[in-house]
């Protein structure tokens, strides 16, 4: 079982609720659920998609393939009608637009009327179309009532009668007049967790003991803050929309450097005007971790739409030279783990991390069987209350074997905290002199970074070994080229490798025996200039033969990606 | 009982003269004067003369970006309001690089003590125009001589509505410190514009310049009228008036935030207990 | 003659009802009012609903940065003062992401339009607190409500000692319209903050809101009493004034550079033989 | 004949006037010069000092040998008197500073006395002081009276007349009491120009047809800055400080919009502000020359010294992938001619062109006979007035072979320009199309990258052929490193590289024979993390075999990298 549905309409008509609700649906079903979301950059009108995969086992990705086009306008018909499978069915109100279509893969049904009826308002269409698409199904009605009433439960009651009502007689109608619909669904038991990437991430921080956030709006990073702001009042976290980015990346280092751990997320434009600040937060060597959701660019690029293109830009962004972390998790889970992760690193080393995502992992949904809750880590690694206090000298930036000079918390104890953007001294005054400047250069970039490197893991491989050909990922595109070189790897003996921990290279570079024993390597990304391909040059002197490459700001469908790698590997 | 010993920091690197020692001297003074002490205290500065300010006396210091005081400052401010957050920027610093800073640190209203270094020109950078400097002044970068409007601080803070607005001048240090006082007594963001002779490269606006218009705000002055605070800031060229001129409470920003109504944020403990019984509920589906 | 037919662009990505559609009509009718034709304008944007302006109508277009419209457009007017230079923002762009430039902008004063479509929220963004959103509004964002004193753009500009400042209304076309060319006659910089109803986002501050509110100032109202300006700047509540609320004539910016006192920067010759004769001196030695 | 002076004192003094002065006098005089300078980062105190030195073949770079030092403060003797060679002499005021010194190498003249006396004014001692130096350097008194008329020739005669009159007396008294000078100058007859790094600059971008210029004041790019200012009025040029650095980029991408040449300054802080306004002007293919002049970071650092440590984060900085040139000149000669060859690229290919210097280079001064005025370029790429007019239709971004579109100036006709800093169509207009994008993509990138390599010339090569061990290096290492490689070549087989012309890499690749034939490959840096070898890397898959790196804010002296190179190419 294996069915991937399309909601299609415009902006404004609820194509995200419907999606959202019937992928929580589906995930509460037992059933394991993939979202993806297509929007433009506008609040009404134009053509906005929802893509959810349904299927008995875990899948990561989207394929171009539909069983359901749910069409709330012309356009989705047009657009992704011919995408339809040969038992696919187009599921529409044809009061909606003015167009009739015929056929046995055709569906109608009078949402609208329906709503109006029944409901008592037009937008309870929404839950008419959920309870047809569980009806063309063949799915129990249990979970959606349960999911609807979850989502509309802190409305009044009427409302959500009204919306129950509604979905069960959408449910009906799709089950009585979808003779013709071949779906059938397995039987699962055991419900599923169905977290965004931007949800893990927001999780992921909140678990790490965040507790100052500041950010400014920007698509796709939007989530984060908006996940953060959620639990904020629950979770004692101050969070404060800062006039604009460089105000944002200030604010958290003032944060951190009074003793909370704070960040920040936004997208490439807003990330340029905190790329002085990360060079602050460097030499103050104030722990900081920075999201960075990619969006195609350059400039405004396609504001709503996905790359994964500014790799080199976050390696070396910040003027002159000091250690960072770079992350950049290819799906929800990883997500979790790695935020977590991020804020642990960041702390003890007493620097940045960075996290990368882009939009298609952002706003993509994905399910597990549970998220392990105690593989989250909270240390606390400053110098505080008691601990501080009884030192007998203290100074912010002191020379130590690792590096790392110890974390006083201001205000906690009579030693002073001082740190400067200039260089300094060990007390953190300005100083001129050039042995300092060398020990601390020494210091900041070369004693630290050894320790780090020890702390990243191994990109993770998967397929046949050795392989004949070795597709190289990072990032979002794990799941998408996982779920093809599990199709093709016995007939291409394709084996893959994914980098989530991008940066530094890890100390342990066994993962370099992969590329050695492959025939040919070919890369993966979502830009134009094989961005990771040259990073992995730079740093591991390595080449690929060939790469595969997506700049139009859509992401990869699973049927492309085959195509495309079947070409090359061939 | 603190002493004016607990506020010697390192040598200053200013120019025999210049304005900022007098300065100094008045915040060290009245830091003595408060007993507070210098852990209590964390000064933030940028970059410029006025940005090495922190240095010189003792107490806990970020002496960060050029025109980036303010959000550090606040980010502090949210973290622990129980510190007394000082915010120490020139001219250029805070109303040239910094400016958007300043207008939003003024809504929202943190606890924070500003002192501008208003010497009316770049220092540390060598006598460009800042944007205080007056309208047709030459210099090497401004061959055709200033030709914007000099920014009148008081006005705009008013304008915003800012917690507390005054004008120092480091030529009068015990006013100077009574207009420093006042602000650290005042509850709510306070800028002090302070007068600040620049013998270096200010060859136009002198302590001589400064002393023959400076003059102290009348007894009956009203500090509450807004609309007559905002004449009164219009007051530059043969009089400059110096002194409290704008001043109301408000709630502040950390007020604002209820989690923080109590302890500081960063003598909050992290619950790991009470977050993974909340997150929980989307990360874990009883089997 | 020009007529409407030729200012019809792409069309508008806004949602209907959206305030944006009067005021895009309102310019499109005063351009054709007072014949201007589109290659004779250029018009700078912001990113955010209002930044998409310029695509709708039809005229030389830069839309560039969220926030940067005004350093753009000051760059233009200086390279070509020819030009009719229009900046259009909206109320998160010009007063958050960009308000270090307009405090310049406004002190420069450039003969720049600058309308800001002030719907006090972020709508392309989702419906976030704008610098214009009142207190206490709650959002996804502000879930402690918003925090900030609203920004007052109006008091703001006058306190700069802006040019030219008025308040129109998305909701009073003809109005707007008549601002618009006074603004458009006036030589100077000039700021119309316009009062934007977002049907989506901002449920607080509806037509219906404003239309209670505002009303056209007095006819015996006197735009050139700067503290009285300043004073109705601060009426917001009840009342809402809408009209030229301060204006004065001063030198532009671009009239202070006797190198373009004539022909624009761009039309200007670059004299090779000159530029050879300046420089041997330093770079050639006679042998 | 090859002397080093040094000039010490504390800020304020007056160092730089000194300095600055003699300069000239010597190359007025016809010797070759080259100077740098080392200053803190205060107006008065602290210790700076100024270094020139004089011979008469051209030398470009600096030794740590010197041969007379004057001495204004105590720190100069402290700092730099171990630096004197065998026959070097201290010249100094004993009345300046409490402390006699003794001995042959002291020569002390009462500088201060001289000039209250003979002067009448304390400002004075400066001209005593450079009198002294020509005397004792037995050098005819004629250049030095002539350059002193020029510099203090708009002040009033009195002054000039004092200054003239004080000079003299230094330089009889040194002729006079320095018997113990075995300095003795060659007789050379023509004078030479002298410009610094940053006069080059100013000069290439001023023939290149600049007329608009914004800018923040950044050490060590405010001397464009200045320079420039300077020449406004003469020539025509709008020069603006901005509010900030965003602003100062944005302008300048309004005035090119516009129709005017137009550049920017700035330092690592201020470069981070702009990098957005980069991107911008890239999406909107605006023509735009940006000067990065290097300084040690992270953050404020060390801000009046010297490193060379942002060429990685200068050649990815900005977000999304777009094209760029970037030029990291080695000499004045090779500032004034890049400067002029980036405005011309910039223009033709409607692209972002950045220059790194350094404030070593920024700040230093060398001698050339007479620089070829007529190499400068001006090609106006524009299409403007009639020919604009005269043309029928026009689309901004139009599609075209060379991926260049044409560039009209607004207001000049009919045709409306239309530019967007999201992805836009021909005319310029906002799209969403996928189709569209990828072919802007590809315009942008790939169809113009290649034109731009063939305009790149290769590294330039010097030393032995084939080498034993080549010097690879780029920027301002060109003089030391040309110095030492000159002396040692015959010893040591070396070779080396040197890239001013950094990126995108030539087309033609002839340059990288060297790389097979030398035994060893050595890079020498101003960085700690050898950037260049790691760009190098990622596009060449060249590595290294050693390297040589300083990255405590000063220069190399030729003697110390002299040392280094035979501890490793040995
Ligand atoms: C982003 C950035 N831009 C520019 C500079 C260079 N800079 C250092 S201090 C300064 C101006 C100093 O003027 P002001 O703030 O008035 O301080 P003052 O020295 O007069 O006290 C500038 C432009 C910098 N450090 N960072
Ligand atoms: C540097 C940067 N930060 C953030 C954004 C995201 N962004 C786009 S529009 C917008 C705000 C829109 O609000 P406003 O300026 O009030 O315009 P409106 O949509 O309300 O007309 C933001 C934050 C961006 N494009 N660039
Ligand atoms: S340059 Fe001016 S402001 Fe700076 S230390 Fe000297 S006198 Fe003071
Ligand atoms: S979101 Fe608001 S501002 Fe944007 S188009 Fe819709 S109504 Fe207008
Ligand atoms: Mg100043
Ligand atoms: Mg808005």
């Amino acid at each position: 079982m294996d069915y991937s549905i399309r909601i299609g309409g415009e902006a404004g008509q609820g194509i995200q609720t419907i999606g959202d609700t019937l992928a929580h649906i589906f995930a509460e079903a037992g059933y394991y659920v993939f979202t993806s979301q297509d929007y433009e950059s506008r609040i009404r009108g134009g053509h906005n998609s929802f893509y959810i995969r349904i299927s008995d086992k875990p899948k990561e990705a989207m394929k171009a393939r539909l069983e359901i086009l749910l069409a709330l306008d012309k356009d989705s018909i047009t657009l992704h009608g011919p995408e339809l499978s040969e038992n696919g069915q187009i599921l529409y109100d044809p009061s909606l637009f003015k167009q009739t279509l015929e056929g046995p893969r055709v569906l109608s049904i009078p949402f609208l009327d329906l709503a109006l009826k029944h409901g008592g308002s037009k937008i309870m269409m929404n839950s008419v179309a959920i309870g047809s698409i569980v009806g063309m199904l063949k799915m129990q009605p249990e979970p959606m009532i349960e999911t609807i009433q979850k989502t509309f439960g802190k409305k009044d009651t009427e409302v959500l009668e009204a919306n129950v009502k509604c979905a069960k007689l959408g449910y009906e109608f799709a089950l009585k007049e979808c003779l013709k619909c071949s779906f059938s669904v397995s039987q699962v038991l055991k419900p599923n967790t169905l977290i965004s990437g931007n949800e893990a991430i927001g999780i992921g921080a909140c678990a790490s003991g965040l507790k100052f956030y500041s950010g400014y709006p920007m698509t796709p990073s939007t989530g984060i803050f908006n996940f953060i702001a959620e639990y904020a009042r629950d979770l004692g976290i101050v969070v404060e929309q800062a006039e604009d980015e460089i105000s944002a990346i200030n604010m958290i280092i003032g944060a951190s450097f009074a003793g909370v751990r704070a960040m920040t997320a936004t997208s490439g434009g807003g990330f340029c005007l905190m790329v002085e600040g990360l060079s602050l937060a460097a030499m103050t060597e104030t722990p900081l971790v920075v999201v960075l959701a990619q969006r195609p660019g350059p400039a405004t690029g396609l504001p709503t739409r996905t790359e994964a293109a500014e790799l080199l830009f976050a390696t070396f962004a910040g003027h002159g030279e000091f250690p960072r972390v770079i992350f950049a998790p290819g799906s929800p889970k990883q997500a979790l783990y790695l935020t977590n992760k991020a804020f642990d690193l960041s702390e003890k080393y007493q620097i940045l991390v960075l996290i990368l995502t882009d939009q298609y992992l952002a706003d993509s949904q994905w399910t597990y069987d549970s998220l392990d809750m105690e593989r989250l880590k909270y240390v606390d690694y400053r110098l505080r209350g008691k601990n501080f206090r009884n030192i007998l000298s203290y100074n912010r930036h002191s020379f130590t074997e690792s590096g790392v000079s110890p974390l006083g918390v201001p205000g906690d104890a009579h030693h002073l905290i001082v740190t400067d953007s200039d260089e300094h001294d060990e007390e953190g005054h300005i100083t001129e002199d050039p042995q300092i400047r060398t020990r601390m250069v020494e210091k900041r970039l070369f004693k630290k970074i050894p320790y780090i490197k020890r702390e990243i893991s191994p990109p993770i491989f998967f397929g046949e070994n050795p392989p004949d050909t070795l597709v190289v990922c990072w990032g979002s595109m794990y799941g998408v080229v996982k779920e093809v070189v599990e199709e093709l790897k016995q007939d291409l003996k394709l084996g893959m490798l994914h980098f989530s921990e991008i940066y530094p290279f890890p100390e342990e570079d066994g993962y370099l025996r992969y590329f050695e024993k492959a025939k040919k390597v070919v890369g993966v990304e979502q830009n134009a200039l094989s961005q990771f391909e040259k990073l992995l040059g730079m740093e591991k002197g390595i080449s690929f033969d060939a790469r595969i490459n997506k700049f139009d700001g859509r992401p990869f469908t699973v049927e492309e990606l085959k195509e495309r790698l079947i070409a090359v590997a061939k | 009982m603190l002493s004016l010993n607990d506020f010697i920091g390192r040598q200053p690197a200013w120019c025999p003269g210049c304005g900022n020692f007098s300065i100094l001297n008045a915040f060290r003074e009245v830091m003595v004067e408060l007993q507070i002490a210098p852990h209590e205290i964390v000064i933030v500065s940028g970059i410029g003369q006025a940005g090495k300010f922190p240095h010189y006396t003792r107490c806990n210091t970020f002496n960060g970006l050029h025109g980036r005081t303010l959000p550090v400052a606040t980010g502090i401010k949210l973290a622990n309001h129980h510190l007394k957050v000082f915010a120490v920027a020139g001219d250029g610093d805070c109303y040239g690089e910094g400016g958007n800073h300043l207008i939003h640190a003024i809504r929202r209203n943190p606890d924070i003590k500003l002192f501008v270094h208003n010497n009316q020109v770049y220092g540390l950078t060598k006598g460009q125009a800042s944007p205080t400097t007056m309208r047709g002044v030459k210099t090497k970068n401004q061959p055709f001589g200033t030709v914007s409007e000099p920014l009148n601080p008081l006005a705009l803070a008013i304008a915003l509505d800012c917690s507390f607005v005054a004008r120092g001048f480091a030529g009068d240090p015990e006013h100077l410190k009574m207009v420093m006082k006042e602000a650290i007594k005042h509850k709510g963001f306070s800028l002090i514009d302070i007068l600040q002779p620049c013998v270096t490269y200010n060859k136009f606006n002198t302590y001589k310049w400064y002393r023959e218009r400076v003059y102290h705000l009348e007894i009956n002055y009203d500090p509450r009228d807004r609309i007559g605070a905002f004449g009164k800031a219009l007051e530059w060229g043969e009089k400059i008036p110096i002194g409290i001129l704008y001043k109301h409470e408000k709630t502040t920003l950390e007020e604002q935030f209820p989690i923080i109504k109590g302890e500081p944020l960063a003598e909050q403990k992290v619950d790991m207990d009470k977050i993974r019984e909340i997150f929980s509920k989307i990360l874990v589906k009883e089997k």
